[in-house]
């Protein structure tokens, strides 16, 4: 029973995270009142993607060819210990400090990767994406540890196991920290305000420079890393700040209820960000820094406001 | 040999002094020092008629013969040889100077002294007189800008100490003496010697020419 | 067998090795290959031995002491105590010295017509030497001369390469700080001296209640800028950046990895064992300064463009984080909360062990770089992991664990610092609470910037096309180099993997100080080797974490390479570049990727930026031939203190040097009027 | 009986040099002399370490301090000789002085070596001062010995004010006699007879008198308000006459200072003489230190370091008990050390003939064991551990602490600059690239052994003291 559970843990975000990018395209083509592709438009694409052949450039070296498999395993790695739908599944590896710091193998790797190819389009992704995440990092730690703080330990299962009340003496620091957090959630997957996915002006784009040398299977294995990465994000935003409707024991019942809860929270969350992209106008790449700091001092707020 | 006769010598050893300091001429300035190396010889005798003691008769003959006669005639050549009618001016004009030497003999005289000037009750007079005679001659030295009349100036400090040691009972046995003055003697050769040295190179005798050894 | 080798015997044989090294070495110096032979031979056995000595000491958790009375003197006495404590720091450099002398055997052979490498292995193992006496002496003036040594030896090492004139001013700098630092120390242990009668640690630690509470904080004062000059804290670190990267490369690994943490050595034996009842203000300006070294320390490195800089500037932010352990152990033990003071000075261990093993790697490989392309300028490398694809790895593994990334060393130290923070932050009040939220903000920042430089400094160096031709001339390092990086590679994965392990002895090193004597562990060891603190708060298991990856790795690998789309092809073309053909001025360089970093913080680093523009004839000034944009950042250090002060004593010198004047009169002047003076003041 | 030899030998070299001709007839009788003299000052301090104190004659006695002092000079004299036969070899083949220059420095070196012994062993206070006149005068003619101008100046400067400095001493030496007199014997009054009465010293006169020996001999040492003849007289000095004067002459004069202080502290106690020769010594360290900072000729920067090493003996008589132990021991290290740095300067000045330290580049290339020489001997004389003079500079800082805190605070400072000053110049001397016209040549061997065998010396003697020597040490940490 437990292995069941298990699997359906490992393989539950890799698959539900193309639907995702599905439904937030088309909530946005929705806001642009024209049609826009199917929300399986992602997986067709994903499929496409793995059987084209592979232009690879002589200048890259075995870190631009081995990046896109590790960036994927890290986003499963951390997939498998974050709590969707069960918070039972405790793991040596779900504790906080672990998952930002393997998030940042996969930042890692995926600068080294941008510049391996030696264009500048890459170099700058790189440059750009390392400001930001070195600014996130820090408001990352610091919302997640107020939560931590509350419910008295670092692992992420026990977080999100603590009943609703609890959180009730404490609401101001933990809404706070939850603002700090969606704009970090924002930074990290290089949503809207800081960098715009869907576009390849050189100018502005970080995400999409880094990855711009790839095709075939390895852009597959990046676009679907980042999917995934959205996902962890958004399970991490909802499960440990508003921790009700999660199954606490192994019963059928409460896991289907658990995984019911899990896809309405993450349909309402891709639905915020929808709404954020179609609506504000990306920030000028100098003016991120001040928003990530407002984050971290948010979170510094929320969590002197603890006790 | 009474006190007043005593105190008579050393008048003129201090007026000796006040010339030095303000003489021009070099000749003059070594006429000067060998008045008072004769007032020390007529002293030095004086303490060999109150101990009578044969030796002190060789130290005066010695004293008299080195510091009254030789010193005086080893100067005198040097100043023909090298023409230097003229002693070089001093730092401070003539009034100053007098001011200072006052205020020297002031000090010499105060009662901050009195333990060094009292170590004979009754000599004490002669013995203020003699210290004051010390810190002008070390004065004159510092004065002075000719390497001549600091040569002077040291001769006469050598000899006002003698005149304060003779008066303050500290007088030595003969032979040691003898040591002094052979030193002395030495010294003034050599001295004579880098005179002559100095006015080969430098081409005067004035000191403040002799200053690029400052680094 | 480990049995027979503790006793003082050992210890002496260990210290004999290392200076019939020397002496040999020096004897042997007309011909270079057997004198390289010598030296390298001796300090890898002596450091053997050490590590046997070492090891076999914290097992069997035994202390030893030991005096040789110097016969002409009352106060100064050659006395041993080494304690469990200081056999792990003996751990730490004979683990380090023993692979940079490996590396060290290669590297030698591009000196060896031009200095004489006699005189280099007689100061390398009078350095090994003199590091092994700094930690084990416990005699106040005994120390103070093993210290001296040590500078000493470091510095004829740091001015070996002497035709280069930089290296003679680095070098100038380096111990001339190192001199001031020493002074400092002395006057400590002379007030010391005062008020106990002797410059015995033992008497010193028994008397410590004679010491009244001012002169106990002077006494503080002088030991931080004493040692905090050697440990490099920021405001005394401007010797670091210059005399690192001046030394042979082996020799920079082995001052930055261990020579330094004498510095906290001596901190810890001080603080946490010797001047013990202390105020917790103590605790507080070690975990501020901590935090300012680490920040600015990581923000000065973003900056560097000189490999060797940018390293030594990462040895001032480690020391930072070992430093925010450290205070955060003394505000614990000074608020009477033994357990956490015991967490946080393992935190603080840990990462000086882990600090020792990364950045001896990172200067090894860094060195193996310069050996081959002979400049240090890494806006001039490129592509080097195509021709030196090994050192390219080593370089790699020891940038991943500096920057904490998990399945290496580094991670689990900072985790434990982490923790600690964390500790601090949920237990105290509301003041200390708000000094641990910036020790911790500080660490989290740090880790996000190291990662940043790291990975500039990767990208830079190893990745995309070469920048300069040089480059296409140079091949791999020799064996000996590659075995060294090798071996201290594998050390940095090992204690990562058994970092359960590693904490378990820590923490009992940690309860062999006097003041631990009675603590209960905070953490506890899980079956599978993880860390786990207290009432389950957080936990950390190094194996599971590298088993999960390594699986979910090769199966990702299998199916995506294997089972879809097996038969697919690769084409090898040049990179996009919308049809120009891509030369090295379209990569990006080291000033444009720290570019963005230095201007969100440009109100701290006050960067200056000059751009040169060349143009083709002088009148039209619209075709710019070449334009280069160098940026700067002003060492305010040196402009606003350290300059101004050589330039007070040296018009304070020049004003006393007219004393001089050349003129006679005014000598014997100074004579009367001195001896007027004193008539008239005494009588 | 030993004392005799060696006044003997030196006059009896002295005269016969006059009258001899050829040149290695008188290196040969030099080296003989000071060899003689060597062996029985050895003699000498074995017959003290035993005995305590030897009067071979009535005028001449060697206690404890006196023996240790001519065990240095006897040492150093002997160096000294050998070093200077090469030396004005290689100066005559260079043909800066002539044969009667070579004749007439010989004469005046063995008077000057008498000279000096006999002040050391002198009984009583004016034969001391006749002797110390005696060395001044001597040395009045080498250091002109160039015959420059600027030598010239030197030596003038060093004859005037040593001049007034000792008839100030011996003014000073003269009223000591105000004891003895009222017992009207003017027989010969030794030091100990003075000692002995000095119960009945009037204090005031004591106080003065101290005053005047302090100013008068301290031109001698070179403590700094008198100190401004050294600089000059030792970088035009030829470099062996430097280094007696650095490393024998100090010592004597110190002696003179010591023993009138024993005198003056049972008449007026010790506190008066110690806050002197403390601010003194301070005063000395801190000038000679800042001076040295920027010294533009390495010659001069061995004058200003005797000066500031003078201060911190000072310093360490000044604070008694302990602290004269640690300061006799800082003589005897300092004078050897002082001559491997004045001789091994003596090698750059032959190589580089200029003792500007901006046209001295490169010597660790050029003159190799010279420059490895002349930095050991940096080191050991700015104090950096290994070497003894770290420990003695330690213990006079451990009494002082306790006495006078600020005091000490302040000479550690000082010192500080010292290293630095001192260090600045060295690198910049030694360590860059060398000229290219200067070739490699260090193979004059007689140039490198005497300084060799006193680093060697210093370096054995930081680690184990010999028995009599250290008995003679402790008598004297006992007795001044």
């Amino acid at each position: 029973m437990t292995i069941l559970i298990w699997i359906i843990q490992l393989f539950f975000v890799p698959v539900i995270s193309p639907l995702i990018i599905g439904v937030i395209k088309k909530i946005k083509a929705k806001f642009q009142n024209r049609q826009g592709s199917s929300i399986f438009q992602f997986y067709k694409d994903l499929w496409k993607l793995m059987y084209k052949d592979e232009v690879v450039s002589k200048d890259a070296s075995w870190i631009f060819l081995y990046a896109p498999f590790i960036i994927f395993t890290v986003t499963i790695a951390v997939g498998a210990s974050i709590p969707l739908f069960a918070s039972f599944l405790n793991g040596p590896t779900s504790d906080l400090l672990v998952i930002v710091y393997i998030m940042a193998i996969s930042t890692f790797f995926l600068s080294l990767a941008g510049m391996d190819t030696g264009s500048a389009f890459g170099g700058f992704g790189s440059s750009r994406e390392m400001t930001i995440s070195a600014l996130a990092e820090g408001g990352l730690i610091f919302s997640l540890l107020t939560v931590a703080l509350v419910s008295s330990s670092t692992n992420v299962f026990i977080i999100s196991g603590i009943n609703i009340l609890n959180h009730s003496q404490h609401l101001l620091s933990i809404m706070l920290a939850f603002i700090g957090f969606f704009i970090i959630l924002l930074a990290e997957t290089t949503r809207f305000p800081f960098d715009n996915p869907s576009t390849h002006l050189e100018l502005t784009m970080i995400h999409e420079a880094m990855i711009l040398e790839y095709s075939g299977k390895r852009l597959a294995l990046m676009e679907w890393a980042s999917a995934n990465k959205l996902i962890i994000f958004i399970a991490l935003g909802s499960n440990l700040f508003f921790p009700l409707g999660i199954a606490q024991n192994i019963s059928w019942l409460a896991l289907v209820i658990g995984i019911i809860v899990f896809l309405l929270k993450i349909l309402f969350f891709s639905t915020i960000i929808a709404i954020l992209e179609s609506s504000v106008a990306k920030f000028r790449f100098f003016r991120l820094p001040d928003l990530l700091i407002t984050s971290f001092i948010l979170n510094v707020i929320a969590i002197v406001l603890i006790n | 040999m009474n006190i007043l006769f005593l105190k008579f010598l050393f008048g003129v050893m201090f007026l000796t002094l006040v010339f030095l300091h303000l003489t021009k001429k070099n000749f003059l300035a070594t006429v000067a020092y060998s008045i008072q190396s004769l007032v020390i010889t007529i002293v030095l005798f004086n303490s060999f008629l109150e101990t009578n003691n044969f030796y002190l008769l060789l130290v005066v003959f010695l004293s008299l013969v080195i510091k009254v006669i030789i010193a005086p005639i080893f100067f005198t050549n040097l100043i023909k040889k090298h023409a230097l009618a003229f002693s070089v001016s001093t730092y401070f004009s003539t009034p100053l100077i007098l001011i200072i030497i006052s205020i020297l003999t002031f000090i010499a005289y105060s009662d901050k002294f009195l333990p060094l000037t009292s170590i004979i009750p009754n000599n004490q007079a002669l013995l203020s007189i003699a210290l004051s005679v010390i810190f002008m001659s070390l004065f004159l030295i510092i004065n002075r800008k000719g390497a001549l009349s600091q040569i002077i100036g040291i001769l006469s400090l050598e000899n006002s100490i003698l005149a304060f040691i003779i008066f303050a009972g500290l007088e030595q046995s003969p032979g040691l003496q003898i040591g002094v003055i052979f030193n002395m003697f030495i010294w003034i050769i050599i001295a004579s010697v880098f005179i002559s040295m100095i006015y080969k190179h430098f081409g005067t005798l004035n000191v403040t020419s002799m200053k690029n050894l400052k680094d | 067998m480990l049995e027979i080798i503790t006793p003082s015997v050992s210890f002496f044989v260990l210290l004999s090795i290392f200076f019939i090294g020397a002496i040999s070495s020096l004897i042997y110096q007309k011909n270079d290959s057997i004198a390289n032979f010598l030296s390298s031979f001796f300090s890898i056995i002596g450091s053997l031995c050490g590590l046997f000595f070492s090891v076999s000491m914290i097992i069997y958790g035994k202390n030893l002491s030991f005096i040789i009375n110097y016969p002409y003197s009352s106060f100064f006495k050659i006395s041993f105590h080494i304690d469990l404590l200081s056999a792990f720091f003996i751990f730490i450099i004979s683990l380090i010295s023993l692979f940079c002398s490996i590396y060290g055997v290669g590297y030698l052979k591009h000196f060896y017509k031009k200095y004489s490498i006699g005189v280099f292995g007689f100061f390398y193992n009078l350095l090994i030497g003199s590091l092994l006496l700094v930690v084990t002496a416990s005699n106040g003036i005994f120390f103070l001369i093993a210290w001296e040594i040590m500078s000493i030896s470091s510095y004829f090492l740091v001015v070996y390469d002497r035709y280069d004139t930089d290296n003679i001013k680095a070098g100038f700098l380096y111990l001339i700080m190192t001199y001031v630092g020493t002074v400092f120390i002395i006057l400590s242990f002379l007030f010391i001296y005062k008020y106990i009668g002797s410059f015995e640690f033992i008497d010193i630690k028994s008397g410590i209640s004679l010491i009244p509470l001012s002169i106990k904080n002077n006494i503080f004062i002088f030991t931080i800028i004493g040692f905090g000059t050697k440990a490099g804290i920021i405001p005394f670190h401007i010797w670091l950046p210059a005399a690192h990267p001046a030394a042979p490369s082996h020799v920079s690994a082995l001052m930055s990895g261990v020579m330094i943490k004498t510095g906290v050595y001596m901190m810890i034996r001080l603080f946490v064992d010797i001047l013990q009842p202390i105020p917790v203000w103590w605790g507080i300006l070690i975990l501020i300064i901590g935090s300012i070294s680490s920040l600015l320390g990581v923000l000065y490195a973003l900056t560097e463009h000189d490999i060797k800089r940018l390293l030594a500037f990462h040895s001032i932010e480690n020391i930072g984080i070992i430093l925010l352990g450290l205070g955060s152990a003394l505000i614990f033990y000074s608020l009477n909360m033994p357990e956490l003071a015991l967490l946080g000075l393992m935190a603080s261990l840990f990462h000086t062990l882990n600090h020792a093993i990364f950045k001896s790697l990172l200067f090894l490989s860094a060195g193996s770089v310069i050996n081959e392309m002979h400049t240090r300028n890494i806006e001039e490398y490129g592509g080097i992991i195509k021709y030196m694809p090994q050192t390219a790895m080593f370089f790699l593994i020891g940038s991943m664990a500096i920057s904490a990334l998990p399945p290496f060393n580094g991670f689990f130290s900072e985790w434990l610092t982490y923790q600690a923070l964390f500790q601090g932050v949920a237990q105290l009040n509301l003041s200390f609470q708000g000094i641990f939220i910036i020790a911790a903000s500080s660490l989290a920042f740090t880790g996000g910037l190291a990662l940043t430089c790291f990975v500039k400094a990767f990208g830079i160096i190893f990745l995309a096309r070469p920048r300069s031709t040089k480059v296409s001339s140079i091949k791999e390092s020799p064996l000996s180099m590659r075995i060294g990086m090798g071996f201290l590679a594998l050390m940095s994965i090992l204690f990562g993997l058994f970092s359960g392990y590693t904490s378990r002895l820590l923490e009992k090193i940690g309860k062999d100080l006097s003041i631990f004597k009675d603590t209960n562990y905070f953490t506890s060891a899980s079956f599978y080797q993880g860390i786990d603190i207290k009432n389950s708060f957080a936990s950390v298991s190094a194996p599971i974490i590298f088993v999960v990856l390594i699986i979910i790795i090769f199966a990702v690998i299998f199916i995506f390479t294997f089972v879809i789309n097996k038969n697919q092809k690769i084409k090898i073309e040049n990179t996009w570049g919308c049809g120009l053909n891509l030369n090295k001025r379209a990569e990006i360089t080291a000033t444009g990727f720290a570019r963005s970093i230095i201007l969100v913080f440009k109100g701290i680093l006050k960067p200056s930026i000059q751009n040169e523009v060349e143009y083709h004839d002088a009148d039209s000034r619209y075709l710019p031939k070449s334009r280069v944009i160098t940026i700067h950042v002003k060492n305010i250090y040196n402009y606003y203190f350290y300059q101004p002060l050589r330039n007070i004593i040296n018009i304070i010198s020049l004003k006393t040097k007219n004393i001089q004047s050349g003129n006679i009169n005014a000598y014997i002047s100074y004579i009367f009027i001195s001896l007027i003076i004193a008539l008239l003041s005494v009588l | 009986m030993e004392l005799l030899f060696i006044i003997a030998s030196f006059i009896g070299t002295a005269l016969i040099i006059i009258l001899i001709k050829n040149r290695l007839v008188i290196e040969l009788l030099s080296i003989g002399a000071s060899f003689v003299a060597f062996i029985s000052s050895v003699f000498i301090a074995l017959k003290v370490s035993v005995f305590g104190i030897y009067t071979p004659l009535v005028f001449l006695s060697v206690d404890s301090l006196g023996s240790i002092i001519m065990l240095i000079i006897g040492l150093i004299c002997l160096a000294t000789t050998i070093y200077s036969v090469e030396y004005l070899r290689q100066e005559t083949s260079k043909n800066i002085i002539g044969f009667t220059r070579v004749k007439q420095y010989f004469i005046l070196l063995n008077l000057f070596l008498m000279s000096m012994f006999l002040a050391a062993s002198a009984n009583n206070p004016i034969f001391a001062w006749i002797f110390i006149e005696a060395t001044t005068l001597s040395t009045a003619f080498l250091i002109s010995f160039y015959n420059k101008p600027s030598s010239l100046e030197a030596a003038w400067k060093y004859l005037i004010i040593n001049s007034i400095g000792l008839l100030l001493g011996f003014l000073g030496t003269l009223l000591y006699f105000t004891t003895t007199t009222n017992l009207g014997g003017n027989d010969f009054v030794s030091w100990q007879f003075l000692q002995d009465n000095a119960h009945n010293f009037d204090p005031m006169v004591a106080k003065i008198a101290f005053i005047f020996v302090l100013i008068g001999y301290g031109t001698k040492v070179g403590l700094v308000p008198m100190h401004t003849w050294k600089p000059d007289a030792y970088s035009k000095a030829p470099a062996p006459i430097g280094a007696l004067l650095s490393g024998a002459l100090l010592p004597v004069a110190f002696a003179v200072i010591l023993k009138l202080k024993v005198i003056t502290d049972i008449a007026v106690g010790p506190l008066f003489s110690h806050n002197l020769l403390i601010f003194f010594g301070v005063l000395s360290i801190a000038v000679a230190a800042l001076i040295m900072f920027n010294a533009k000729n390495y010659k001069r920067l061995l004058a200003y370091s005797s000066i500031e090493n003078a201060g911190v003996m000072a310093f360490g008589f000044g604070l008694g008990g302990l602290g004269v132990f640690a300061a006799t021991l800082h003589m005897i290290y300092h004078s050897f050390v002082k001559v491997v740095l004045f001789l091994s300067s003596g090698n750059l000045l032959l190589r580089y003939n200029s003792d500007k330290i901006k046209n001295v580049k490169g010597a660790l290339s050029v003159v190799p064991v010279t420059s490895v020489l002349f930095i050991s001997g940096f080191l050991i004389v700015t104090g950096t551990p290994p070497f003894g003079i770290f420990l003695t500079k330690m213990q006079i800082l451990s009494v002082g602490i306790n006495t006078h805190p600020v005091a000490s605070i302040i000479a550690l400072f000082f010192m500080a600059i010292v290293f630095i000053g001192f260090f600045k110049h060295v690198t910049s001397m030694f360590f860059e690239e060398k000229q290219v016209d200067i070739e490699i040549s260090d193979k004059h061997i007689w140039l490198i052994i005497p300084p060799l065998i006193f680093l060697v010396l210093v370096f054995g003697l930081s680690f184990y003291i010999p028995p009599f020597l250290y008995t003679l040490i402790s008598d004297v940490a006992v007795k001044y």
